[in-house]
């Protein structure tokens, strides 16, 4: 099996570096290697945005970052797989996941890269509370924004 | 037994909660118990959360928890 | 409308550098880095490949990858399109092509990410040699090999 | 008229060939006579290939050539 390399991060990954390993796998059959990388954006529906703080619970969330990886490497036929979350206080042009494959060809690649992210957003136990001009929204699932409970504010 | 919470449970509960059980419970219990102790506030959630216990998610509401398991409470991931 | 960078080059490209580029465009509402980068495979219909030699007509190949990129940024809404196509005698894990995009989101940045390629692939006026253990192979469109015609070895 | 090649077409014709014309002539007339001068080699290609002149693509096969046009000859691409 491939490898997999995951990981819950404080600071910026240097993805220039991953895909320079990645890419020795041409050697062995794998000609593509597909890169997703998400980035805070400072503009959600209309309203300028400061910041977005994450948190994870990181054992769990890596344990499952595993599993993802795993999987899609086995399905997807992969040569290597990296997953790597932030967490903590980022501000918009920050990055937020990266997700880089190692495939056979461009179709597997591509694949595998959207199915890991989605899978990433939906199954890992991260959590992102969006801080708008207009208000603090907890983001629940795929885009479903809940306003912060006013009560609990200074918790 | 230390109930931990994440995200918006954090604001509506609290960042971490005991409660006083010397017996195993289900999670349906536990939930139950949490909304109670938050008068409530945790009602709308309690078929969207995940439980986790000792460091895996456990799907089944009828899981039996036992004093000292590492217990973590869930709302819908959203990663990316 | 955002930034377009192309070329027809013979050494690697820093593609790190140009994620971190274009990662800033988050701040202007491009939640999406899409990268693909296409890689020598060392093995192919199971024939060990020890060279693929690249060539193009290159003022021409600038020109058409400049405007597959600009079509592709108005078609997807793209912030930023990045293609540069290398050229010369590539080994197995050398990198051949890169496909940088910036999106508003994953669905947009994927499909145009993929979009770009194939269009790479059938549009711009790039030949390769397959040099292998079992002879020599031009590629003809997306797959098809012709053996390389033997009377003029020597050209 | 200097006309270039590119990939197999170089293999099967040369790099570079100077055709001896003074007149305009078509894409159409272009091709046949380069598959003349190559014995029949392009036969196969014939209907595959892109010409461009002055470094643009020109897909109509009773498109103009003029002497002193820059002429290319392409095969399929085969990029990525």
């Amino acid at each position: 099996m491939g490898s997999v390399k995951v990981g819950i991060v404080r600071e910026e990954i240097d993805v220039g570096a991953i895909i320079n390993e990645f890419k020795a796998l041409g050697r062995e059959g794998f000609g593509a290697v597909v890169v997703f990388v998400g980035v805070v954006k400072g503009l959600v529906e209309g309203a300028a945005v400061s910041e977005l703080k994450y948190e994870a619970y990181e054992e769990l969330a890596e344990k499952i970052l595993t599993r993802i990886a795993e999987e899609e490497m086995r399905k997807h036929g992969l040569g290597a797989v990296a997953i790597y979350h932030r967490v903590g206080d980022l501000k918009p042009g920050d990055t937020t996941v990266y997700i880089v494959v190692a495939a056979r060809g461009r179709r597997e690649g591509f694949a595998a890269a959207a199915e890991i992210l989605n899978r990433v957003k939906h199954e890992a136990p991260i959590y992102k509370l969006e801080v708008r001009e207009d208000g603090e929204f907890w983001v629940i699932g795929d885009g479903e924004r809940v306003p912060r409970p006013p009560a609990q504010r200074g918790s | 037994m230390r109930i931990k919470l994440y995200g918006i449970l954090k604001d509506l509960i609290g960042p971490e909660v005991k409660i006083g059980v010397d017996k195993p419970i289900t999670i349906h219990e536990l939930l139950t118990l949490l909304n109670d102790m938050s008068g409530g506030n945790l009602r709308e959630w309690l078929d969207k959360v995940r439980v986790a216990v000792n460091g895996e998610i456990v799907e089944s509401a009828g899981a039996i928890i036992k004093p000292g398991d590492e217990v973590a409470v869930l709302p819908p991931s959203a990663g990316g």
